[in-house]
């Protein structure tokens, strides 16, 4: 089975969709993969719940819904509450460390990247978390390839944004201190 | 020049609503209107955008009756004419959704259909138009109306969709919900060449309606467009075949009401499309829209399973694939319909079915939520106990 | 006789030979405005679209004139012109329909219109009732009238139609009565002429129901009425509420020049396909 | 002279319309009791020579019954064409 699904969570405006859809985008375009993004927000767009599901496979993708993610990424305490039960057993959880003091600790493997101080304090940029969180992504499990995810980047910023995103990207790669694959 | 590009061969991944807005553009449309409403906003806030590169037109109405309203008027100037909205759009633009079918206008409405009535659970997809669209307006008439189930049929049956309303001069609806239009997935465009599209015909001459019989054809005829010196006398009121009004003669009347109703009916080969695979199956699951998706993959764990399952999705739900049913039936011992609704197409399904063959209703474990393979597989196994 | 028939009848449709009005019906009057501003503007009747909704005036076009003519759901008639207006550009565009149409259940697309100064001209033919229906109330009838819906009298105030097409934006805005058929007539041709949105208000006379409903008898008791009670709007401006009261202000309320919505889209395509 | 033609079938009778008796300034039409063949009572002429061709018949008339042809060689503000 090639199918890798995941959940990607936090609060409005912390950009949790556009990480799935950078994620999907390079699978898709980059990476020669197949994938299926699919997504939910409070109407409130900033401060309520956001959340989008991403499914990556080597085949095309039949059925869209991510029921038992292998990864749940969680950027904020609302996303531990609303998914974490959804893991599968022995699941991958990474969170962002600032919002996510004390994640569970019923979880096959958590990593804690604190992509929200890292954003403020290195790159003067709170708005990058989210690329930071799917640099770590990125190391902890290679779902698609840091080239196709580096290039998809630039595909979904601003010219003027390409290297912030860059930098918070690599910063979160190397955030990772020890990586599954 | 730089002149908008019309068709984006190539493939992107892209969300469903934006593939849908692709589409329109790919198949010639050059006329949008719509009001804003989740979850159908994204197709024409991609339109607005897009169609003026193009050399289209994109009006943002007072409402959504005044959307079809304009639309309809934009089809008789001789545009290919959009307009996109959901459930509770659909509701308001009824009564021109009957004039469209009157008229024989050709047009096409996006329904990304949502969960339950006015603000209900606007970003939640649910299959809750499926009657509505068809059987919503006055009169009596017919309407088709196509279900994608992912990003590419967005772009593929919005593409179909100006082909039938255009070959067929009816209103022709892209089925979708909150689900698929917000999907993202591998959309693939295909070059300009590949694209089935065939445009109205216009009458070659003749500025006198009583020479000409524009009206009323089963073999669809061609339509006096406006501006071109035709004299087009057009009316939703009971018309005779040259266009004009007459309340008098109950033949008329028949005409009237039949000939735009047989005008889909006699076509209904050309326009059905069924997705059929239950060859050697003694259970087939029924379904349409994304819901497709959870059955094939359902029917794939059943199979391993050792269950013999197969799978029909309904493409085209409007005119019903009666038919297409009912030789499903008649071939298997078990019909299970799918539908991420209460049971919408269910009592059609069932009317074609029930004669030949066992026949049940399975709703998603959870409303808005397509069918989970799993509990469709264990929810089989339970009725076949 | 020297003439074998009338001349606008070359602006008719051969087959129809009647208008479907009845007797002494202003909207025959109105429709004749229509046509001779045609005619004295040297166009011709495929240089325009006519559009029109549901009740008695809007069967002043459709089936009488031969040309393009849409007869569309009611109160709707606007909207469906705008989606004409645009693709056909070039086209005149003329609505003719009621006050019950366009000022009441279309009252939405009228203001919008007119807030968009798309480029049509509406000519509404305000008869104060709801004619075709059988003589309900409608928002333009006085107050104090009783009809079939206000037996005891109707407690709603009236509706100005032209103030509150002018407070949208409309480049024009002309009211008269049917007995001014040559200012109606030299009106509609500013109307058709002006780029923009140009409203016409023919107040008109409804004998049948609305002359029986107030009591002002026949048709020419109704014309009479109008004759007496029309006051222009120079000399309106400097009478008070009270001297106003039952006078019907009649003349030109705008005239203006602006943008205008068909011809800035033509502009703004133009732009956006040389980037 | 003005020369008035009446389209009598296309007329829809003086007793429940007769808006061009009313706006004619100089009398110049009456009723009659002449039938067209729908029922209704068409105007007559009483005297065409007190037509001074000013059209108000013509253009007030809602059924497109009646064509008054000028006299060209008298000017319109001879003709008494109402402005008001």
């Amino acid at each position: 089975m090639t199918r890798t699904e995941l959940t990607i969570a936090g609060v409005g405006g912390q950009g949790s969709i556009l990480a799935g859809t950078v994620l999907g985008s390079a699978a898709v375009t980059y990476d020669g993969k197949y994938a299926v993004q699919t997504q939910a927000y409070s109407s409130e767009l900033r401060g309520g719940y956001a959340a989008t599901w991403v499914v990556v496979s080597d085949e095309p993708v039949v059925f869209p819904r991510v029921t038992r993610p292998d990864i749940l990424m969680a950027q904020a305490q609302d996303s531990i509450n609303r998914f974490s039960h959804t893991l599968k057993p022995d699941g991958i959880l990474i969170v962002d460390s600032d919002m996510v003091p004390t994640p569970p600790d019923n979880i096959g493997h958590i990593f804690r990247i604190p992509a929200t101080s890292i954003a403020r304090n290195r790159l003067k940029a709170p708005v990058t978390a989210n690329i930071i969180m799917l640099g770590a992504l990125c190391r902890v499990r290679r779902v698609v390839s840091r080239e196709a995810l580096e290039k998809a980047i630039v595909d979904a910023v601003s010219k003027e944004q390409e290297q912030l995103n860059l930098d918070a990207f690599n910063l979160g790669f190397e955030a990772v201190r020890e990586p599954m694959d | 020049m730089g002149r908008g590009k019309k068709i984006m061969t190539g493939t992107h991944f892209m969300m469903g609503n934006l593939a849908c807005a692709e589409g329109a553009i790919a198949a010639g449309c050059e006329f949008v209107s719509g009001y804003p409403i989740t979850p159908a906003s994204e197709v024409v806030n991609r339109l607005a955008k897009r169609l003026p590169e193009v050399g289209g037109i994109f009006l943002q109405t007072e409402d959504e009756i005044a959307a079809i309203c304009s639309a309809i008027g934009a089809s008789w100037a001789g545009q290919k004419a959009l307009t996109a909205t959901s459930g509770p759009g659909i509701s308001l633009m009824q009564e021109n959704i009957g004039f469209a079918v009157a008229t024989e206008t050709p047009l096409v409405i996006v329904d990304v259909q949502r969960l339950g009535p006015s603000t209900g659970a606007p970003s939640v997809g649910l299959a809750g138009d499926m009657v509505q669209v068809a059987r919503g307006s006055h009169g009596d008439y017919q309407i088709v109306a196509l279900c994608p189930e992912s990003p590419q049929e967005m772009f593929d049956l919005t593409v179909r969709a100006f082909h039938l309303a255009e070959k067929y001069r009816v209103p022709v609806f892209l089925l979708a919900d909150a689900f698929v239009g917000h999907m993202r997935e591998q959309v693939i465009i295909p070059e300009e060449k590949q694209l089935e599209i065939e445009s109205r015909k216009i009458p070659k001459g003749g500025n006198d309606p009583m020479d000409r019989q524009d009206f009323l054809s089963v073999d669809v005829a061609p339509m006096p467009v406006f501006g071109r010196g035709f004299k087009a006398h057009v009316t939703s009121s009971c018309h005779d075949e040259h266009g004009m009004r007459n309340l008098s003669d109950p033949e008329v009347m028949h005409r009237y009401i039949s000939r735009p109703i047989d005008k889909i009916l006699n076509h209904r080969d050309d326009i059905i499309q069924v997705e059929a695979d239950y060859s050697g199956a003694s259970i087939v699951l029924v379904s349409y829209g994304t819901v497709g998706r959870s059955a094939r993959a359902a029917a794939h764990l059943a199979q391993a399973q050792g269950l013999r399952t197969g799978n029909v999705r309904l493409i085209t739900c409007w005119p019903f694939p009666d038919r297409e049913i009912r030789q499903v039936a008649e071939s298997v011992d078990f019909i299970v319909v799918l539908e991420n609704n209460r049971g919408q197409l269910y009592p059609y399904i069932k009317a074609e079915a029930a004669h030949a063959c066992r026949i049940e209703l399975l709703g998603p474990e959870t409303l808005g939520q397509i069918h989970d393979p799993e509990y469709i597989l264990a929810r089989i196994r339970e009725m076949i106990k | 006789m020297s003439v074998s028939a009338h001349p606008f009848r070359r602006y008719m449709r051969n087959h129809v030979t009647r208008t479907t009005t009845c007797p002494g019906c202003g909207n025959g009057i109105i429709t004749q405005a229509i046509l001779r501003a045609i005619d004295e503007l040297g166009l011709d009747m495929d240089d325009f679209i006519f559009v029109s909704g549901i009740g008695c005036s809007a069967w002043i076009p459709s089936p009488l004139f031969a040309a393009d003519t849409l007869h569309t759901t009611h109160g709707r008639p606007i909207a469906f012109a705008t989606g004409i207006k645009l693709c056909l550009p070039e086209k005149n565009i003329l609505v003719a329909s009621g006050d019950g149409d366009l000022a009441a259940i279309g009252g939405n697309h009228l203001i919008h219109a007119a807030r968009r100064n798309i480029d049509m001209t509406v000519v509404l033919v305000n008869n104060g009732i709801y004619g075709m229906t059988g003589g309900q109330t409608a928002p333009t009838t006085p107050r104090g009238l009783t009809t079939i819906t206000s037996p005891h009298g109707t407690l709603e105030h009236t509706f100005d139609i032209c103030a509150m097409v002018a407070a949208a934006g409309a480049s024009y805005v002309t009211r008269w009565t049917t007995y001014h058929p040559r200012q109606m007539t030299r009106s509609i041709k500013k109307a058709i002429v002006k780029k923009g949105f140009a409203l016409v208000e023919a107040i008109s006379q409804c004998p049948v129901q609305f002359g029986r409903a107030a009591k002002l008898g026949k048709a020419v008791d109704m014309l009479k009425h109008f004759k007496e009670n029309s006051i222009r709007i120079d000399k309106a401006r400097n009478l008070d509420e009270e001297a106003l009261k039952g006078k019907i202000v009649v003349g030109e309320f705008v005239d203006i020049e602006k943008a205008e919505l068909a011809s800035e889209w033509a502009r703004l395509k133009q732009e956006v396909m040389e980037v | 002279m003005s020369k008035i033609t009446i389209f009598r079938q296309a007329c829809k009778g003086v007793e429940d319309c007769g808006i061009c008796i009313f706006v004619c300034p100089k009398q110049v039409l009456i009723g009659s009791d002449e039938m067209n063949e729908v029922g209704y009572l068409p105007p007559q002429v009483k005297d065409e020579s007190l037509c001074t061709g000013c059209q108000n018949c013509m253009i007030s008339c809602p059924d497109f019954s009646i064509v008054v042809e000028k006299d060209a060689s008298k000017p319109a503000a001879e003709r008494g064409e109402e402005d008001g």
